[in-house]
């Protein structure tokens, strides 16, 4: 019954879009419910997937595996799996994208289109959840990438053009750099190993790096030199410091739904490619490295911020937020550390949830108001009590509020850091600025917060619709699941703990 | 007889004034004679590697032919082109036929 | 010097001299001319050559056909040069001159350098042999060759045409 | 009963739910639903303090969160210390409950005030429940939630909502500090259970820096939590919140949070001297600044508000002078005798329609005599005056302060307790004594729901000194120690008692004659110099703005500026020179069929140069 489970997860949405493009256009409404059936399937299946994943086991689960091309010198196989890792992030997958197409009422201009380019998304980010091949990964990767450039350049706001292009340049960065990436891995690792056949397995490729042979075979600086190449490439999509500035544009002219997939579960997959492939398949290196990424991840806490706390328009403070949240992940991965990587997993689970809840909300605030600037918002508690206490939730599960899932990621990912002594040389004081930022977090977000929803009510914004019937949906369910981590982790931990303790015993050897 | 070497640098001197006239004149037909010139001089290295080449035999007139064919097809169209153009454009100066610019 | 040589000493002065001719003379009709010049004394090379069938193709085809196709070309269209505008520019002639020098002077040293193994009888083809070649090994090519003759003509006709009203 | 006593927060957090999901409909019920959940808890928790005197510890626990192989628990546990606790939280909320069905009566949104109090109850119950340090940091955060909700309460208020935010921010420094120190705590004994980890603390285990970092950390969060200095700056103006969560939160129950949080962790500060001399001297520095800003203050809920400051400063001196005891008898007793000023206040504030400023009161004793004669019962309480609740727990401190010798922390602990009978005085009459001032017509009493509370409390403001109390042989002490080694608590004999109360009637006495007729002072005009820097309170709040504020801000808009213009410049000059070159590049295609000829000619002959470079002429 499992046996094909994870390509049909996979290629669902995909099989839906194609039924999509044979409906006719005009139909609106069996369109919408089309597409929100498949996205729900999709999560259906997912759970099904969740509930036959078996947490205490180590080692890929749901495995499928075919021959598929065969160049000589290399293979690519069709090869999917999941473990502690991915599970978690699949379920985020579909649970975001069945809510961004929920919450997609509000598209109604070349409606087909939208939810086709939406379906085809969710394939690719399962696809790149799932995927065992570099190759393989790689596609489903690039996949991606087209979907998001036409949704943000199609039916995204004024400078909708701009970010279109800046992200899909940034991002083609990133892939020339994980192509050659990838290419060099599978052949050095084919030297490594003296195998006639390079293969794109990542698992056969971390045995062939564990080989203890390797320092002979291969340099430290080619080592050393593949894991950076490797984290450069997906640095692009978490983003780290410097190489962000395509997530304010990005962020701030996609159509909401396509910012809380953006935000939600694009970002995740920049740091799951470092930890799958970086820490899966070069760990000594990511050990060597440990330092520069804890600082580039204090960085990136800091000075995202920082420059939060000085914005004047609400989505682009809360982008600026999503990116210092990325750099949670990137600390407590760097730790190197149980609590560490378990911290970096929840934070890619918890801030998932949270952002796309905040740019949803920020979304539904600005449908409302028709302004996002700060300055002329304000008393929204009076005419949108509901939706005010929403935002005021999401940000206290932003800012890291216990019984919120934040506050998990954020106390695992600091107890890695401050128990990174031996790794890190300046851990403590890596962990002292990284606080920090969780002061600054409070700020910026009780700034957002006190300019939208406190103060006098402002004429303009009086009699304002509070949140209707069909929105109640995406801010139960993200609050609701944020709170449900919050409250009880090991619903999370169960799955991620065994495959965590075999991520942290690679790097001992 | 004649030294192949001195065939081959016959040949090679008319393909040369070929490719000058191309790239220099401006009147079309005078391009398309040039083109006709450049395809004589292989013509011509090719029946003196038939003849008097090392490898003597007939493939080079075999391929002498098609090229005499091909030619004469390239003449017959490139003209008809070329009258076409001069009908729309009422120049067949090549300086003026830029509109395939940036 | 034998009398080979001394006929393709006066027929490879034709050719250059005709072609030279072709790039220099004035009216479009002289240059066609000395065109149609330049094929015969190729054909007379040709004949030296012992190259009798490629000869009378040469004449027939080139002397014949093509050159009449260009003097009908040239009488279609603008003749009298009236839409025509500057010339090129010094720069651009002379540095075409120089490249074309320095392929000419590169190709000039290597071929006469080489040394080729002097070759007193020279093979004799006949019309028969080409018939041969052309219906056996080289079938395909003949067949392709036949269909962009046709090609060719259709085209001709098509581009040439007027437009309908 | 015992075993049962997790249901304690669940009764008011059933009441939160209720009042979030159904409060716009049940408006008129939700004072009364979140009044009997707060009763049953109240209920249930005196009976658990009852079998816990009569009993053992009691703990129970759930798996929560794996680590690896550690797993982190989560449960509850009644020692000695927090069925205490709880027993005071709920005696208090459940007045504060009852006081706020009134002092609410007329705002719209009373649905959502009753909502948020209960989830404080259900908050501050589940911090004292908790059986390890990190459930407690958890409940912790959500007490800091409530505070921030129910400052900002009035939140289309500017003043509100500044003051919210304001203590959210201020305390969130000490919550990161005590995140720090739990996380360096486990990561040091793997545990963060107070039991486990205590024991490798005295085992040795931990280094004594890291011990002393561990404790600094831990009360770097009772600092920002209990407005120790200098992070005393968000409580004086959370008052901005209703009067009775003031009452609640900002003098009962939250702001002791911190006291309680260094006594749970108190092993941790026995382990390490200079914590503990840190902590003495924040609290005795704390006691006498800001007593001295209350001398001059004219909101009647500020100077509650530096009172309590004040306080808690003496309950950390306690702490910090090895008077485990002490600091947490006079933080009960404080409790009690706080919430009655600060609900006495609030019943004149309501009386006056919301006027504050004592300048423009003075009067009242006859106009509110219940109010009146509670609130001077409080005022004697906390002035510590025989035999009220706070002459007992303050005696102790002093005994505490004196047993531990320290001549600067002795002399800060008596001027302290001048200060706090003169501020507590000065307050007094300028309220209640000479003539009225005010504009608000007949100012009255308010009605039951709000004297009845006022009543309960004065009584345990007068009796509540009574468990620790040398006829009973400081019964407290035993109740609290057993089973702990903290070490001997002092006592102080009939001479110390004679002294503070000598120093609390000098300060009273002080008062009587500077404002006994209700009027102004003079002072002002006597040492202008003093008076500007006390009320402005010693500038502190310019002093963060100037240091802190400014500079952050300052940095981010130059952080900007680098991402707009170094970070994204460089993003965009890439961007532009490839545009550029691609545009000038395009103007190389001209059209001219010859010049494209050329180039490839002069290609051509670049080839075969290349080749012939490479391989010779004929190769």
């Amino acid at each position: 019954m499992t046996g094909n489970l994870l390509s049909v997860l996979v290629f669902l949405p995909l099989a839906g879009a194609l039924i999509l493009l044979m409906l006719p256009r005009e139909n609106h409404g069996l369109i919408r419910s089309m597409a929100g059936g498949t996205a729900l399937l999709t999560l259906g299946v997912s759970l099904f997937a969740w509930s036959r994943f078996d947490g205490a086991a180590s080692g890929m689960q749901l495995g499928e595996s075919y021959p598929w091309i065969d160049f000589g010198m290399a293979a690519v196989r069709y090869e999917l799996g999941v473990d502690g890792l991915s599970m978690p992030l699949l379920v985020l997958t579909t649970v975001i994208a069945a809510i961004a197409v929920l919450a997609s009422v509000k598209i109604t201009e070349r409606v087909k289109e939208y939810f086709v380019w939406m379906l085809v998304l969710t394939t690719g980010l399962l696809g790149v959840f799932t995927a065992l091949d570099l190759f393989l990964f790689f596609l489903f990767f690039e996949l991606t990438l087209i979907p998001v450039f036409f949704l943000i350049s199609i039916w995204g706001g004024k400078e909708r053009n701009r970010a279109a292009f800046k992200f899909l340049l940034y991002t083609g960065l990133g892939s020339a750099v994980m192509f050659v990436a990838f290419i060099a891995l599978a052949f050095t690792g084919a030297e490594a190993a003296a195998s006639a056949q390079a293969s794109f397995n990542m698992i056969v490729l971390a045995d062939m790096f564990a080989n203890p042979a390797i320092p002979e075979v291969l340099g430290t600086a080619v080592r050393a030199g593949l894991f950076a190449a490797v984290v450069l490439a997906f640095a692009v999509k978490l983003p780290v410091f410097p190489l962000h500035t395509w997530l304010p544009a990005a962020y701030t002219q996609a159509p909401v739904p396509v910012t809380m997939i953006l935000a939600g579960v694009m970002s995740k997959m920049g740091a799951y490619g470092v930890l799958r492939v970086g820490y899966g398949i070069l760990p000594d290196q990511a050990a060597t490295f440990a330092a520069v990424i804890a600082i580039f991840g204090v960085i990136n806490i800091i000075y995202g911020a920082c420059l939060a706390l000085v914005q004047t328009d609400l989505k682009m403070l809360i982008a600026y937020g999503s990116m210092s949240h990325m750099g949670i992940i990137l600390l407590g991965a760097a730790s190197y550390t149980q609590a560490g990587m378990q911290g970096a997993i929840f934070q890619m689970v918890s801030h998932g949830l949270i952002a796309a809840l905040l740019f949803f909300i920020a979304g539904a605030l600005y449908e409302r108001t028709k302004t996002g600037a700060l300055s002329e918002l304000g008393g929204l508690s009076r005419s949108v009590p509901v939706l005010a206490g929403f935002m005021l939730a999401a940000a206290m599960a932003s800012l890291g509020l216990p019984g919120l899932s934040g506050f998990v990621s954020e106390l695992l990912a600091f107890m890695g850091i401050f128990g990174a002594g031996d790794l890190i040389p300046a851990a403590a004081v890596i962990g002292i600025i990284g606080v920090i930022g969780m002061i600054l977090t409070a700020g910026y977000l009780l700034i957002a917060v006190q300019r939208t929803a406190f103060g006098e009510m402002k004429e303009q914004f009086k009699g304002l619709p509070d949140v209707r019937p069909g929105e109640y949906v995406p801010l139960i369910g993200l609050l609701g699941l944020s709170i449900l981590i919050g409250v009880y982790p090991n619903l999370l931990s169960d799955i991620i703990n065994t495959t965590v303790i075999d991520i942290i015993t690679r790097a001992g050897g | 007889m004649v030294s192949l070497n001195l065939f081959l640098a016959l040949a090679a001197i008319l393909f040369c004034i070929g490719l000058y006239g191309v790239l220099t004149r401006r009147h079309l037909v005078i391009i398309l004679v040039s083109i006709e010139l450049m395809l004589n001089a292989v013509n011509i290295n090719l029946v003196a590697f038939s003849s008097i080449g090392p490898f003597a035999n007939i493939t080079g007139q075999v391929f002498t032919i098609f090229v005499i064919t091909v030619a004469a097809a390239e003449a017959a169209v490139g003209l008809a082109i070329l009258i076409a153009l001069y009908r729309n454009r009422s120049s067949i100066d090549v300086i003026k036929q830029d509109l395939l610019r940036w | 010097m034998s009398a080979e040589m001394i006929f393709f000493l006066i027929l490879g002065t034709i050719v250059i001299a005709c072609s030279v001719l072709v790039l220099i003379l004035n009216k479009i009709s002289h240059r066609i001319a000395s065109m149609a010049f330049a094929f015969m004394a190729i054909a007379g090379l040709y004949f030296l050559l012992r190259a009798e069938f490629i000869g009378i193709i040469q004449i027939m085809v080139y002397v014949g056909a093509v050159s009449i196709l260009f003097i009908f070309g040239m009488m279609l269209t603008d003749h009298r040069a009236k839409g025509f505008g500057p010339e090129r520019s010094r720069v651009h002639k002379l540095l075409s001159f120089t490249g074309v020098g320095i392929l000419l002077g590169t190709i000039l040293y290597g071929v006469l350098q080489a040394d080729f193994a002097p070759n007193d009888n020279p093979y004799v083809g006949s019309a028969e042999m080409i018939g041969l070649e052309l219906y056996g090994n080289y079938l395909i090519a003949f067949i392709g060759v036949g269909v962009l003759l046709l090609a060719a003509l259709t085209g001709a006709i098509v581009l040439a045409r007027k437009e309908a009203e | 009963m015992i075993q049962n006593a997790w249901l304690i927060p669940l009764l008011p957090l059933a009441a939160f739910v209720i009042l979030l999901l159904g409060g716009r409909q049940l408006k008129q019920a939700a004072p009364v639903i979140a009044i009997a959940s707060v009763a049953g808890a109240f209920v249930l928790s005196s009976v658990v303090l009852m079998e816990r005197i009569g009993g053992d510890t009691f703990a129970a626990t759930v798996r929560w969160l794996t680590i690896g192989p550690v797993d982190v628990t989560m449960g509850f546990e009644v020692t000695a210390l927090n069925s205490l606790m709880l027993f005071v939280v709920t005696a208090v909320s459940l007045l504060v409950h009852i006081f706020s069905k009134r002092y609410m009566a007329e705002d719209g949104r009373i649905h959502v005030f009753y909502g948020y109090l209960t989830f404080f109850t259900f908050s501050m119950l589940g911090l004292v429940l908790a059986p390890n340090l990190l459930q407690l940091f958890i409940f912790w955060e959500l007490v800091g939630l409530c505070s921030f909700l129910l400052v900002g309460f009035w939140y289309f208020k500017k003043e509100a909502a500044d003051a919210a935010k304001k203590a959210f921010l201020v305390t969130r420094i000490g919550d990161v500090g005590l995140l720090v120190g739990l996380v360096l705590l486990f990561n040091a004994t793997g545990s963060f259970e107070y039991g486990a980890a205590f024991a490798a603390v005295e085992a040795g285990e931990v280094s004594g820096t890291m011990v002393t970092v561990i404790a600094l950390c831990i009360f770097l969060g009772a600092v920002g939590k209990s407005a120790q200095f200098p992070l005393h700056v968000w409580l004086p103006d959370a008052m901005e919140g209703p009067t009775p969560v003031s009452a609640l939160i900002h003098a009962a129950t939250m702001v002791a949070a911190g006291v309680y949080l260094v006594a749970v962790t108190y092993p941790l500060f026995l382990a390490s001297g200079t914590a503990l001399t840190v902590v003495a001297y924040t609290g005795a520095i704390t006691a006498v600044f800001a007593a001295s800003i209350a001398l001059v203050n004219t909101d009647i809920k500020r100077v509650l508000a530096y009172s309590t400051v004040s306080q808690l400063g003496l309950m950390m001196l306690a702490l910090g002078t090895a008077g485990y005891v002490a600091g947490l008898f006079h933080l009960m007793t404080h409790a009690f005798f706080k919430a009655l000023l600060f609900l006495a206040a609030g019943s004149v504030i309501l009386a006056l329609h919301h006027r504050q400023d004592i300048t423009r009161m003075g009067g009242l004793w006859h106009r509110m005599r219940t109010t009146a004669v509670t609130f001077l019962i409080g005022t004697l309480a906390i002035a510590g005056i025989f035999p009220l609740a706070g002459f007992w727990s303050k005696e102790a401190v002093l005994a505490a302060v004196w047993a531990n010798g320290d001549v600067v922390l002795i002399t800060l602990a008596a001027l302290t307790t001048v200060l706090t009978a003169f501020y507590m005085f000065r307050l007094f009459f300028r309220v209640f004594a000479g003539t009225y001032r005010g504009d608000v017509e007949a100012p009255a009493e308010n009605g039951k729901t709000v004297t009845v509370p006022l009543i309960v409390l004065a009584v345990f403001a007068v009796t509540a000194g009574f468990v620790h109390f040398p006829l009973n042989g400081y019964w407290l002490e035993g109740f609290m120690t057993a089973g702990l080694n903290y070490g001997d608590q002092a006592h102080g004999g009939l001479g110390l008692a004679a002294v503070s109360l000598l120093l609390a009637a000098a300060g009273a006495g002080l008062a009587w004659r500077l404002y006994g007729k209700g009027e102004e002072s003079g002072m002002q005009e006597k040492v202008p110099a003093v008076h500007h820097l006390l009320e402005n309170k010693y500038y502190i709040d310019e002093i963060y703005a100037a240091v802190i504020v400014r500079p952050l801000m300052t940095l981010s808009r130059l952080f900007v500026e680098v991402d707009r213009w170094i970070i994204d410049g460089a993003v965009n000059f890439t961007g532009a020179i490839t545009f550029r070159t691609g545009r000038q590049a395009g103007k190389q295609h001209n059209g001219q069929l010859q010049t494209y000829g050329l180039v490839s000619v002069a290609g051509g002959i670049a080839l075969i140069a290349a080749v012939f470079a490479v391989r010779g002429y004929f190769g």
